[in-house]
């Protein structure tokens, strides 16, 4: 499949995702928030795709967008949100924040300028079709260890969300 | 006896009376306070057009009676049984005890209903009516006491917690309190509502057209 | 006048307010677990499809389980009992059908049997027949439209049609026999006003005919389905102390096991002459409910084979003066209403007119055990349970 | 331009991957505005069959047999008052039907009408599927609570629960199903709709009726649970209409419910869908492998025509039926009409080369109009499963059955 309007692609995306991000920070309602970060998301998903990296981007949709911010919602959405409202959005603390924005954003510069070598002019491109694939053969193959140990973190985090939750067991 | 009750005879239609509401027998009025309407009206000369002469309540005479009088004396005001259905009347410092024990050892333990019946020209003014039935024995009774107005009564939830309800019922009718009840509110009628409506002497006009004035903004057309 | 009794209005009413009511809904503390959940209170009603009227519940729920709930009721609140004391006796009659407006014709049963008794007259023989044709026929109709909404209320929407299209063949009888269909006015004091009509009977026995099958169809439809068995069996338990404590009559009372009909215990009209079950149930859930509502209209159907078999002829009316002024006294007739038992108590001043007539409503009664009943169960059971309780908001408000 | 336009027709290729715009977009408008009428002959259908179970009639009065009801339905919600509860959250309660009818038509540019008749073939078109669908549940929580209500909030706290629920054990009957696609001589599978369902042509045989009960217990499992995931009966608890009036969409009116409305019956035509696609063979005709020949070709090929043709007979038939009174004719005339429309449609589907390109979208869509069947019916026999139940049946039942049935048919698939 041949890429239309690329460019125009990546700027609109890349702008959603930084809008949606900054209302994500800048809403009082909390709500108003959640919903900014999924459009963050899914405009990450989109960016995804335009990696050529289809699964990355179908699973960012179901996971991300779907499962855990419907979740996540739905606890903003339970809260009292009447006193997160009043409270004030910019503290004292701006400065510090300032300072570990400016940190973080010194480091990426930094990350740019040093690691600029490694990455090549252009991106090969991964053939798409076999994209899952390859995703599959190394989860399995090279990262199976990895893998497993994340899957065994799950396993913890279900068994102690039950725990937790159930009054009776 | 004094006869013709109704010196002025009521509507034949369905018009709303006065507030003075219904008259009442001149029988019940001249009867003795603890006397049920019934019980007096043996001649019921009146109420005769249909039958030549008016079933009479009869004396009941049963172990339970017997036993009752026994334990309570003159307590037990009356124990009749009319057109076979019997009836105790009890002295309402009694009344509480018996029926416990009516439920406890007689095993009358559905209470069918409990009302009230008010009587203003009477000194006390209210029947408190209780219907019991026993499925054991298969027998149904009818418990009265005489109570006067304003004078609170000892709720028998705890005997049938079915009187819940129908206490609230006879509260918000008739305006009486029964002590010990666990919620004692309106029940049909909204909770701002003034007045008893099935006292005989509720004025249904003039609560309507406050009703309206005060609810509504315009002259009732009553 | 009352004006100086308590209850002035102090505040204006406010209905939507369910602080107002929420004064004994006290339910002992809440779950504190590791994730406090708040408690959700709900007003289910007066406005709400499943409520069957004006019925308003409030509810008190953890999650969805229902902590407690409070009914308020008075929505539909007429004043029967007050009308009652400014009629005369035939003329409250048609009043007594608008309080059950689905068995219209068994309050008029009651009532006029009530009035009988203070006047002490017996009604004739072919009277009484026809009394019973109707007043089972009523019975049936009030079930199956129980069974429609409760099946409707349970999520089948199916059974309504069924049950309304049957009723249908009920309501037409009554439309042929005295020109009404829902608040009938069929019987007077003293007897019947109407002869039957030509192939009355024919009717009846072609609705006896085809009746069974119909209720078989229901049954086919819900008793063995499995969502339906899930969704009542052990909903809504009451046992059968609770039931005698709390004064629940009718079905609710047969299922929870107590073989208790009005009918056979203290026969009334010619109900002694017909031989008919008693259905019960064991265990006082929603399931057994609609079984012993279920069997009740086979029974039914049996009381109206033998009713129109064994029909006499005769007068349909006693000898009822034309101004009834009953002695001086007072008396309580109560009938197997297809709910419970609707009972009157009748005081009489010997006048034309009732000096007291109070109804004992088996809806108003009954639905007193709503709270025990879904306490601890889902929201979703408390539709269940308020169908299965079958109350009429006109009889409960009255 | 032209060029651009006709070079395209040459390509044996969805448009997506052909990479044409313009053919994207007349699909796109092809494939919507399709589902937009199968969603209101669907809105008519159910009830008329609802009414046929139900021993009534349904619709009758706006057109002949009630055919124009859909439309008199559509216009009276559009030009409903469109209310919004003064304490909802605007922006909230107006972004909610949005996002559920996007997420419900989004999925339609992966669904293959045929080998090339889908907007596009997505490397991970059932994954896309998948995720995309579930964002309603999104639309369902935001609809709720932007409400402020109890009811709604309440509906949209069932509903996300339940989807997210039957989610899992959907995605696992779909990846047994998917599992079945890599049984082939290079051992890979696919994801893609158009893939699965060549796989199923490789194969010769429906998913169905692979490893046979596998297959189907599968289905099976992927039939009740989209059910669940689109709030139909007998899980329609989000919309419970005896205990929370409407559910999470009791305070929209007029064309925001609407919206709703189209998404639902959007969702379940797209569920259908997957469902059509992963086991019963996508547009294959029936036995396309026992069947052969030439001759055979040519009589499943008819079908399509003779089927409109036989709903045109049954509209002719109920204008003979009709009474003859000078107040039916302009029913009569327009039911008549109605029958030489699909009578004319049945002889076009006759001409060899419509014929040959319209009778694989034919047997998708027929496939699919059997689920809408049964969605129907279920509505008209079950009552409604409780919450808790409900889950019961989610995590108890389906799920341990659906792992149960991807792990043999990994063993099958190695063994066999």
């Amino acid at each position: 499949m041949t890429p239309v309007a690329t460019t125009f692609f990546f700027y609109f995306l890349s702008a959603l995702t930084l809008g949606s991000g900054i209302l994500v920070i800048t809403r009082k309602n909390a709500v108003h928030s959640a919903l900014a970060l999924i459009f963050g998301l899914l405009s990450q998903a989109g960016l995804y795709l335009m990696l050529y990296a289809p699964f990355v981007a179908g699973v960012q949709i179901i996971l991300y967008a779907g499962g855990i911010m419907v979740l996540f919602l739905f606890v903003i959405m339970l809260v009292n949100l009447e006193r997160a409202q009043k409270e004030k959005q910019f503290n004292k603390q701006w400065i510090v924040g300032l300072v570990a924005a400016g940190a973080l954003g010194a480091l990426f510069i930094a990350v740019y300028l040093k690691g600029r070598e490694l990455f090549p002019e252009r991106l090969a491109l991964p053939p798409e079709n076999s994209n899952t694939q390859q995703v599959g053969v190394l989860l399995y193959g090279q990262y199976m260890f990895a893998f497993e140990i994340a899957s065994l973190l799950l396993l913890v985090a279900i068994i102690g969300a039950v725990v937790m939750a159930k009054k009776r067991i | 006896m004094p006869e013709d009750p109704k010196s002025p005879p009521p509507p034949p239609t369905g018009e709303p009376k006065a507030p003075a509401g219904q008259p009442v027998p001149a029988s019940v009025q001249s009867t003795p306070v603890e006397k049920p309407p019934a019980a007096t009206a043996k001649p019921a000369a009146p109420a005769a057009p249909a039958k030549p002469a008016g079933p009479v309540p009869l004396p009941w005479e049963s172990p339970l009676v017997t036993k009752l009088q026994r334990q309570y004396g003159s307590g037990i005001q009356e124990a009749k049984s009319y057109v076979g259905q019997n009836y105790l009347v009890l002295d309402p410092s009694i009344a509480h005890e018996v029926l416990q024990i009516l439920r406890d050892e007689e095993e009358f333990e559905y209470c069918v209903d409990l009302t009230a019946v008010h009587y203003p020209q009477r000194e006390k003014q209210f029947d408190l009516v209780w219907i019991l039935y026993s499925f054991a024995h298969n027998m149904r009774l009818r418990v009265k006491t005489i109570i006067a107005d304003g004078e609170s009564f000892p709720s028998s939830v705890d005997i049938w917690p079915t009187t819940n309800w129908l206490e609230r019922e006879v509260f918000d009718m008739f305006g009486i309190t029964f002590t010990g009840h666990p919620d004692l509110k309106r029940i049909l009628l909204p909770d701002g509502w003034k007045g008893y409506p099935l006292r005989k002497d509720y004025g249904i006009i003039q609560q309507d057209q406050e009703w309206v004035q005060i609810n509504l903004g315009i002259e009732s057309g009553q | 006048m009352g004006a100086d009794q308590p209850g002035d209005r102090e505040r204006p009413i406010k209905m939507t307010d369910p602080t107002t009511y929420l004064s004994h809904l006290e339910l002992g503390e809440p779950d504190k677990t590791f994730l406090d959940s708040n408690e959700l209170i709900i007003n289910m009603g007066p406005q709400h499809p499943a409520t069957h009227g004006v019925l308003r519940v409030i509810l008190k729920l953890d999650g969805e389980k229902v902590l407690g709930t409070e009914c308020v009721i008075g929505y539909l609140h007429r004043g029967v009992e007050k009308i009652a004391e400014n009629r005369t006796y035939t003329m409250f009659n048609p009043y007594v059908d608008r309080m059950d407006y689905v068995a219209a014709v068994s309050n008029g049963l009651g009532y006029c049997q009530a009035v009988e008794k203070l006047l002490n007259i017996e009604a004739p023989p072919r009277a009484n027949y026809i009394r019973v044709i109707l007043t089972e026929l009523n019975r049936l109709a009030s079930h199956q439209l129980w069974l429609g909404t409760h099946a409707l209320d349970i999520g089948a929407m199916t059974p309504l049609f069924y049950t309304f299209r049957d009723r249908e063949e009920i309501l037409k009888i009554f439309e042929r026999y005295c020109g009404a269909r829902l608040t009938t006015h069929a019987f007077r004091i003293g007897g019947c006003q109407y002869e039957t009509y030509d192939g009355f009977e024919q009717d009846v026995k072609n609705f006896i005919d085809t009746a069974p099958a119909k209720i078989d169809e229901y049954e086919e439809l819900l008793t063995t389905n499995r969502i339906w068995v899930e969704r009542t069996v052990g909903v809504g338990k009451i046992s059968a102390e609770d039931c005698k404590a709390l004064g629940v009559t009718g079905p609710v009372l047969r299922a929870s096991g107590v073989k208790w009909d009005i009918r056979k215990a203290l026969p009334y009209a010619n109900y002694s002459e017909f031989d008919f079950e008693i259905p019960t149930g064991q265990n006082g859930d929603t399931f057994d409910r609609y079984i012993v509502r279920m069997q009740e209209m086979r029974q039914s159907l049996r009381i109206l084979r033998q009713a129109v078999e064994r029909i006499p002829e005769g007068p349909i009316m006693a000898k009822v003066p034309k101004i009834m002024k009953p002695p001086v006294g007072e008396v309580y007739h109560s009938i197997e209403a297809p709910k419970g038992e609707l009972g009157y108590f009748m005081v009489s001043d010997g006048s034309t007119q009732p000096y007291r007539v109070r109804v004992r409503p088996p809806s108003f009664v009954n639905l007193q055990a709503l709270d025990i009943m879904v306490r601890g169960q889902l929201v979703a059971d408390v539709i269940a349970v308020i169908g299965t309780l079958d109350i009429v908001l006109g009889e409960v408000d009255r | 331009m032209l060029d651009y336009i006709t070079s395209y027709l040459g390509m044996n290729t969805t448009p997506g991957q052909a990479g044409n715009v313009f053919w994207v977009v007349v699909y796109i408008l092809v494939v919507f505005g399709g589902v937009s009428v199968a969603v209101m002959a669907m809105n008519w259908l159910e009830r008329k069959a609802l009414a046929h179970f139900q021993i009534r009639l349904g619709p009758m009065r706006v057109g002949p047999h009630g055919l124009l009801q859909p439309i008199a339905d559509a216009v009276k919600l559009l030009t409903k008052e469109d209310i919004i509860p003064n304490e909802a959250d605007k922006f909230v309660f107006w972004l909610a039907p949005l996002i559920i009818l996007c997420a419900s038509f989004t999925v339609y540019i992966v669904i293959p009408f045929g080998p090339t008749h889908a907007v596009t073939d997505l490397n991970i078109g059932i994954l896309f599927m998948l995720g995309v669908s579930s964002l309603s549940v999104l639309g369902v929580v935001m609809a709720g609570w932007a409400s402020n209500s109890h009811y709604p909030l309440i509906g949209s706290l069932r509903s996300s629960a339940q989807m997210i629920s039957y989610e899992v054990a959907m995605g696992m009957a779909v990846v047994s199903a998917i599992l079945m696609t890599s049984l082939n001589k290079t051992g890979t599978g696919t994801l893609s709709m158009i893939g699965i369902v060549q796989a199923q042509e490789q194969q010769q045989i429906w998913f169905l009726f692979k490893f046979f009960p596998l297959g189907f217990i599968a289905f099976v499992i992927f039939a009740i649970a989209m059910v669940a995931e689109t709030n139909r009966a007998p899980f329609d608890l989000p919309e419970a209409e005896s205990e929370l009036t409407a559910g999470f969409h009791t305070e929209y009116s007029g064309l925001r419910w609407s919206l709703f409305m189209l998404g639902e019956y959007a969702a379940m035509i797209a569920v259908s869908s997957i469902a059509v696609t992963l086991w019963l063979g996508g547009w294959l005709r029936p036995f396309p492998h026992v069947l052969v020949g030439e001759t055979w070709d040519l009589v499943f090929s008819l079908i399509p025509g003779f089927c409109f043709l036989g709903l045109a007979l049954i509209a002719f038939i109920g204008v003979a039926r009709m009474p003859k009174h000078p107040y039916f004719r302009i029913q009569t005339i327009g039911l008549a009409g109605f029958g030489a429309v699909l009578g004319l449609i049945g002889l076009i589907l006759f001409a060899p080369p419509v014929r040959d390109r319209i009778q694989d979208i034919f047997w998708f869509v027929a496939k699919v109009a059997v689920f809408m069947y049964l969605y129907i019916w279920y509505r008209a026999t079950f009552p409604r499963y409780r919450f808790d139940q409900l889950m019961k049946v989610g995590w108890k039942y389906l799920l341990p059955v659906a792992i149960g049935v991807l792990i043999l048919t990994a063993i099958a698939g190695v063994i066999f």
